[in-house]
């Protein structure tokens, strides 16, 4: 086997959707995981509900590259409609295993490619019940897989043990097909093929998990009590998942009743509503969304910022505009975010590009939206969100107590300590609150997305305006003191920077590797946070040149920096993908490949930190 | 509106309630709507019910949308918070408040803008939830802040102070409270003090949703064209639309439970209304749908508290949530700490 | 009378609301027109009914400066409330008229102005109607203004005429309280004062109007049949007026009914919403809103960008964020409209900066909604809007005739022409169209906010979603060419140049000239439209630096000329104005004069045109 | 769904209506939907409604929101414009659209996410309007499209396929509409072919709003975890929710008028069903809500049309609007002209 080979591959499993395959497809990616492999598992699925094709592609990788690479060395196309398709996307020299039940087409065959035909639907006849036949015969093709890539067998009983713990005939049914999917591969194939899995311990105690998953477990530990939500891709399962958690960690064991709430909103008007209510009297709250109900929080989203109300929200983007391709990814709501709602507002917005930091971005939100009083937005996508990643484990502080801002108690009201809503106190721009119902007497103000003075009464006072208004300039500057900083990936020294954030990372640890391999150095910068930290300016200012990378077609980043950072035009270069499938390292590569030119790099005249 | 202020002394002599404050103490600020507004009236009938009760005034939170009748929260209760948000969104704001924190007594102030365009979808789905709270429409019919559009409680055929003819049917917001399982459905008149205080203090106390659909007649805007009283009549008909408002009385009425009451507007115009003598069965939806529908056709508007359900269920009851509010649990009690993240870890892998 | 102070003052006259004094001073306003004279009138009101502050400034000027000054050489100060800051507002050696019926605090005084009382109140006891006591004793201060400024009292009692036409005895009791307030003035001071009104022959056949009634008559022009809207000021009377003109010009003289339907929707969602059924279905239809309305749109917007559905808004900005201050004026909703809705969305705005210009911009904003397939932002504002201007006359071609854009009807689709929705036949990045119902057999397609190739088929595959938004994409690189073109207001050849662009040029002609006077020299353009047209992408080229002015925070359009332009972001100096009263000559005066360096202005090189 | 297209060659021996045209000429794209969802019934159900009433297939337009239902558009009438809007807005579109040409026939298709959540405000006022159009909810209880959320129209109690509980009271469409002044009121149930033709042939020729709440299972998730025949069960509890949707039959029933019959869903749960005989009195409002409430105590649903008012009025009689559609008036019959413009002129000076 040439070296490289080994635990260096794609399987591209194609299903009809609604047919079983994709919990078969799950055990497939968590056995290479179980090996101690490091995967990336991309669902590509349509947005109905079933019959249409979905792909679920699993990407081996001794070398720890989690990226979509795209390609794939096996395609399982047990999929009719999409056969001619999935058989084009093999890599040259590849494999196509299909169900030889029914005669397949020839003359749709590659000649470069090796066609493997089981009879998978022939493997599962015995079950009469036509849901278990469609269910088995999935496994079945696991079962083949599993001799044709080496995957150890008894990791995939023990996961089907876990997963149906306690259920016997189940299990002895799961292992059965498995054994049957197996046994017919090795019988009709030399197994296994020249790329397959070996054990590794590469992965050691990362975890497999979706962000959408990460970002309800962050809101857990953040203390957050209050969620209120619409659902949408692909968005809905954070909400889900925080309905999950709070039920098994939430739940008061004395009484048997929740020390949460958690509203399905009648849209997305009402939910932000709801989380603004929430927030206004000093719960943890948050919503999750997406593209459209993002622009249908606009409105709102500009009282919580002049008004000063903490709300935490995640955006898990996906391809617009409009409805657009909602089971697709895409960076494209940045503008939406930052600048949402009409007159003068900016918002901060938090990047996150793994579970882990959607784990900890979680915490990070709340406190900032207590701290500054402002709504806070987690930018995810879909790639994230929804598709498992090898991820750090998640870790915790005990010591962590919530930042709650700028908040006066009763006992500090009783002090005589004088209060006024929106006055400057500190010079940071951010001014005091009071929760409803702390002081008798007092404390107590109104609140209002109209006119207001620094001491929080209404007023359509030209310099009462403009003073508040600008002291919210300045709490923006701020915020951009307190967010987290970007981060440092790669550091060669190079004159040529490249700026990018979320998704993108992943991919892009590999290009960098690949563009080295090829004698481009390029330091990178992994961007975490809007509105842009002194770490970002001065990496752009240090760099002549800067790729700016991101999933979407305007550039909405590049248009931020330009707006935000005063950095000349001709200094960032838009590197875009906008297809909604995930950015791969091959992509990247080549957009660079096409910008740099040899003056581009010239020597390295010092460390560019 | 006035622009003198109240005297800062206060008159010893003035009752008190057994929490030791006076009517005073539930006031708010001066209001700036027009003099003889409805509004105004329904702000002192509010006044007066929190302190017949003897609610502490900073445990109740003020909610309104955007209209005259949202202002009005800044008149009334100035020791309590209150949040004029956006317009139609309050019942929004109002079950996220109430839901981070349970323990104080909400008042949502809206209009029939408000509440009957652009805010349906939340007042149905605020009654829909059960969220405990006293939801007060101040139903005059038309767009105050905006200067007289029709709202779509508007009769069909009145006239706007533009001289236009409203063409659609009116939204019985009483009637789709109790279609939609409100547990507390009362309607008013801002001029009865006497029914209303009554009604408010029940609202407030009824652990569940209560709306008071409360006509409030607009001073400004509830100007019919044909009127003689009316002033465009005086000014012939081509000025400025909101050029002159002449200050006025409030309009009140003062009759017995069980009789029936003609009023006459600012402008002119009559509106019939039946004071229920609750001698109806107050818990039967069905019987009280079939009332409002009887008195329709007499050309009576049924007032009173129309329905109540005993066994009303708030959200916060449906949705198991614990006594204490969720605003006030300790961090302690709600971090499942480092130790169970290890083991949802071990779960991850 | 020192020279200059003849026909050049401002009059502000401080009232409490609803007490009829908008007529009154309309009547004033009007008086000074009909004397031949050019006049600027700012009425600045609260956001209530009756019982607050409120002001109408008059600016009478020869020179023809119709901007706001912002001083006032003579108060009338009838509001007791706010009688402190009145007389502060007064330049020194002007003039308080007040009421002396009751007597006034002298403390209050200032030793520079010279305070005229008068006993109005008294003078209208006979009226035993307390309205008409309120109305009459604004009459009264009209006339006494009469007397002071030479108002030429002719004039006064013909516009009553023409305003009570037909009321004989309202028309009596009118003149009488005119007469009396003249005659108290003339036997009480020396009149006319220094400064005073003389009749010339300035203002031709100029008109007297407001933007948003020049919008509505611009529409009722336009051909638009349909509009959709929910109240908010300050764009309510656009509605409003063209719900005017078309119960006078569009009603069917045979029928009595209707060629025209206006609905007051529920909200904006449904106000946009009705806009785009409408429009998809071949009506030339719109809406009016400003900011909270336009937020609320967002998601409907995105539908309309991407469906590519012809829409046309009139925004009429007003003071944000949020509820803001909704009775004054800013130009703040720039990047909320140019931006609208999630995902990769623009859109395009014209800005007019008078009455003229609204009217014609609404049949251009129709041609172009049309031609473009997409929604078309007119950005109005509070002071455009709702204010009285003196603009030219309205002019119309009777030859001209709607441009509809690619629509094929019944005889095209007949003859058999290939028709797919989104396919670029031309070039131009437009699309064909078809109105349903048009042909039993061809034409008929899907319209959808989510994924469609250029065939118009639904999809969600990666190319041929990029093929249909770069489509998109070259569709706004036309628009840049069919947009009206920015107006070279002034050319002195200098290297500095200012861009600005609405109620921005009125103060800004003013402006412009003392400047000059100062020795200060700046090319001005005006710009009517985004995105960028040619003109002010040259304009910004040949000049060293370029001011940009807006009535905003946080310089909104220069954030566009960055991200759309690619402009060096040290060459854009920002004016910005935001406190929500409009903009001064001085204020623009003063604001350049900080910035403009001695080095800036080196000697002119060559015509920068 | 299948994937096999539909043969292209006609069938010369199909049945043509007076225009010549057959059943299939109302076809549209193939379903992408669920196997056996009731959302394809109805789908089947208006096509055949259409071509029995000799509709030119050219002469409707189909309006739809976002959802499993607001799909089915395409599945329908190809040779008609379609419009797929936004979540829950498909009413304002639709009132937009009937406003620029009353010429066209108007089909207006949602869900009861769709409607009665976050488009609950639109489809009272389209109500409110009388916007001439069929409205057919396409009503499962849940969200299909993002995967078996509870909807406003779900039972309190019933269980979701994740097996949380729904907490809150169902909103009821029907009464909601004749609450509103709808002109046309029926419920209907996706299998019930012999009943939903003729409503939608009647719904289509009504000249006002027509509402069928049309009760179609979603063979997805409307499943309740109890059950012994849920595929939950089978597999064990603990799969990804929408893993495996094995293909299933629509469920249909054929009863008669007057009858009352027992409905078994895919997932072993049942709903009973009481076929109006249309005996009651269909233009009495209260009547038909006192019905509704009396089948509801019986636990029944009544099916059928339930009111119809003789007089109702279409928003364009409302708006007193011209005969000829708006978008075909000519640009000449629109334009005062430049004359007008200079005596408008003039009125400014
Ligand atoms: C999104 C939005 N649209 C429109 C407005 C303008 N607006 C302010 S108040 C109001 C209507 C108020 O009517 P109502 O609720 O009946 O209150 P009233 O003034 O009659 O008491 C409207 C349309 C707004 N503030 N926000
Ligand atoms: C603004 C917005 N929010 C949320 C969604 C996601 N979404 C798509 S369909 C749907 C609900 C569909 O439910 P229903 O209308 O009952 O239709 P069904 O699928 O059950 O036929 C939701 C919430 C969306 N498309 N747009
Ligand atoms: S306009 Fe009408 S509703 Fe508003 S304050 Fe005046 S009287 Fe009251
Ligand atoms: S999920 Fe339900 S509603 Fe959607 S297509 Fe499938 S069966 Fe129909
Ligand atoms: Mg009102
Ligand atoms: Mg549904």
């Amino acid at each position: 086997m040439p070296v490289g080979r080994c635990n260096e591959f794609v399987v591209r499993c194609a299903n009809v959707n609604g047919t079983g395959s994709s919990s078969a497809n799950a055990l497939l990616a968590r056995a290479f995981y179980r090996m101690g492999l490091p995967i990336a598992a991309k669902n590509i699925f349509p947005s109905n509900i079933q019959g249409l094709p979905t792909w679920y592609e699993i990407r081996v990788s001794e070398a720890g590259y989690t990226g979509r690479r795209g390609s794939a060395d096996l395609v399982v196309a047990m999929n009719p409609q999409s056969f001619e398709e999935d058989v084009a996307s093999v890599c040259p020299g590849g494999y196509v295993l299909y169900d030889s039940t029914k005669s397949i087409n020839t003359a749709r065959k590659r000649d470069d490619v090796t066609f493997l035909g089981l009879p998978f639907m022939g493997m599962v006849q015995q079950h009469t019940n036509q849901r278990k036949r469609l269910l088995f015969k999935n496994i079945c093709y696991v079962g083949a897989l599993a001799a044709l890539l080496a995957i150890d067998f008894d990791v995939l009983t023990g996961l089907i043990g876990e997963q149906f713990k306690g259920k016997e005939r189940l299990i002895n049914q799961n292992v059965e097909a498995l054994a049957r999917g197996r046994d017919a591969a090795l019988a009709a194939f030399t197994c296994p093929l020249d790329f397959h899995a070996e054990r590794r311990d590469i992965v050691g105690d990362k975890i497999l998990v979706t962000g959408n998953r990460a970002c309800a477990l962050g809101c857990v530990y953040a203390g957050a009590t209050v969620a209120a939500w619409y659902p949408i891709t692909p968005s809905t399962s954070i909400a889900e998942a925080f309905g999950e958690y709070c039920a098994r960690f939430r739940v008061d064991e004395a009484s048997g009743r929740n020390k949460f709430a958690i509203v399905q909103a009648e849209d997305e008007l009402a939910a932000i509503g709801s989380v603004i209510g929430a927030a206004w009297n000093g719960a943890r709250v948050f919503t999750a969304t997406s593209g459209p109900g993002l622009s249908l929080m606009s409105e709102f989203l500009g009282l919580a910022y002049y008004a000063e109300i903490p709300a935490v929200l995640f955006d898990v983007q996906r391809t617009g505009p409009s409805t657009g391709m909602p089971t697709r990814t895409q960076q494209s709501d940045l503008i939406a975010a930052a600048y949402a709602s009409h007159g003068d507002t900016k918002h901060v917005l938090l990047f996150p590009s793994s579970p882990k930091e959607c784990f900890e971005f979680a915490t990070v939100a709340f406190d900032l939206a207590e701290r500054l009083q402002t709504p806070i937005f987690v930018m995810s996508d879909l790639d994230l969100g929804m598709n498992i990643w090898l991820s750090e484990p998640f870790a915790w502080d005990d010591s962590y107590r919530p930042d709650r801002g700028k908040v006066l108690d009763y006992a500090v009201l009783e002090s005589g300590t004088s209060f006024y809503r929106y006055l400057d106190v500190d010079g940071d721009g951010i001014p005091y609150r009071t929760y409803p119902g702390t002081h008798p007497a007092r404390g107590a103000y109104f609140t209002r997305g109209s006119g207001h003075d620094k001491y929080g009464f209404y007023t359509e006072d030209s310099a009462k305006y403009r003073e508040n208004v600008d002291r919210l300039r300045r709490k923006f500057e701020t915020a951009a003191r307190l967010v987290p900083e970007a981060a440092l990936e790669a550091a060669p020294g190079s004159p040529l920077g490249i700026l990018y954030f979320g998704t993108t990372a992943e991919p892009m640890r590999e290009a960098l590797e690949g563009l080295s391999q090829r004698g481009i150095e390029l330091d990178a910068l992994r961007l975490r946070a809007f509105p842009f930290t002194e770490g970002v300016l001065r990496f752009i200012e240090c760099h002549d040149t800067v790729f700016v990378v991101e999933q979407n077609r305007d550039a909405q980043l590049r248009t931020l920096l330009l707006a935000e950072a005063g950095i000349a035009p001709e200094k960032l270069v838009s590197i875009l993908h906008y297809g909604g499938l995930p950015v791969t390292a091959d992509f990247l590569i080549g957009s660079i490949l096409e910008h740099v030119t040899p003056s581009m790099q010239r020597p390295t005249t010092g460390a560019a930190s | 509106m006035t622009y003198i202020a109240k005297p800062a002394v206060r008159n010893p002599a003035l009752p008190k309630n057994s929490l030791g404050l006076t009517r005073r103490d539930y006031e708010g600020k001066i209001s700036t709507l027009c003099a003889g507004c409805g509004h105004d009236s329904i702000s002192a009938a509010l006044i007066q019910a929190c302190f017949d009760l003897d609610l502490p005034p900073h445990r109740l939170a003020k909610l309104s949308g955007i209209g005259c009748s949202a202002k009005t929260p800044t008149y009334f209760l100035g020791a309590a918070h209150g949040f004029n948000g956006v317009h139609g969104r309050m019942p929004s704001l109002a079950t996220g408040a109430n839901l981070a924190n349970r323990d104080l007594v909400y008042i949502g102030i809206s209009g029939d803008g408000d509440t009957a365009s652009i805010g349906l979808g939340q007042f149905v789905h605020a009654i829909r939830r059960g969220v405990n709270m006293l939801y007060m429409v101040e139903n005059n019919g038309t767009y105050g802040l905006t200067k007289g559009q029709f709202s779509a409680t508007a009769d069909v055929g009145s006239k706007s102070k533009r001289g236009e003819v409203n063409i659609y049917p009116p939204i019985d917001l009483v009637r789709l409270a109790l279609d939609l399982g409100a547990g507390f459905v009362a309607r008013s008149f801002s001029g009865d003090k006497d029914q209303l205080v009554p009604l408010i203090r029940g609202a407030l106390t009824y652990p569940g949703f209560a709306l008071i659909d409360c006509f409030s007649p607009c001073v400004t805007f509830n100007n019919h064209e044909g009127s003689t009283k009316s002033y465009t009549y005086i000014r012939g008909h081509d000025l400025p639309i909101v050029d002159l408002i002449p200050p006025r009385q409030e309009i009140t009425v003062d009759y017995e439970p069980g009789a029936r009451q003609e009023v006459t507007l600012h402008d002119g115009s009559r509106c019939v209304l039946r004071k229920l003598a609750g001698d109806h069965d107050l818990n039967d939806r069905a019987a009280a749908l079939a009332l409002i529908e009887e008195h329709r056709r007499r050309g009576e508007l049924v007032t009173g508290l129309i329905f109540l359900d005993p066994e009303g269920q708030d959200m916060h009851m449906r949705m198991n949530t614990v006594e204490t509010p969720l605003n006030a649990l300790r961090y302690e009690a709600l971090c499942p700490g480092a130790e169970t993240l290890a083991s949802i870890n071990a779960e991850l892998r």
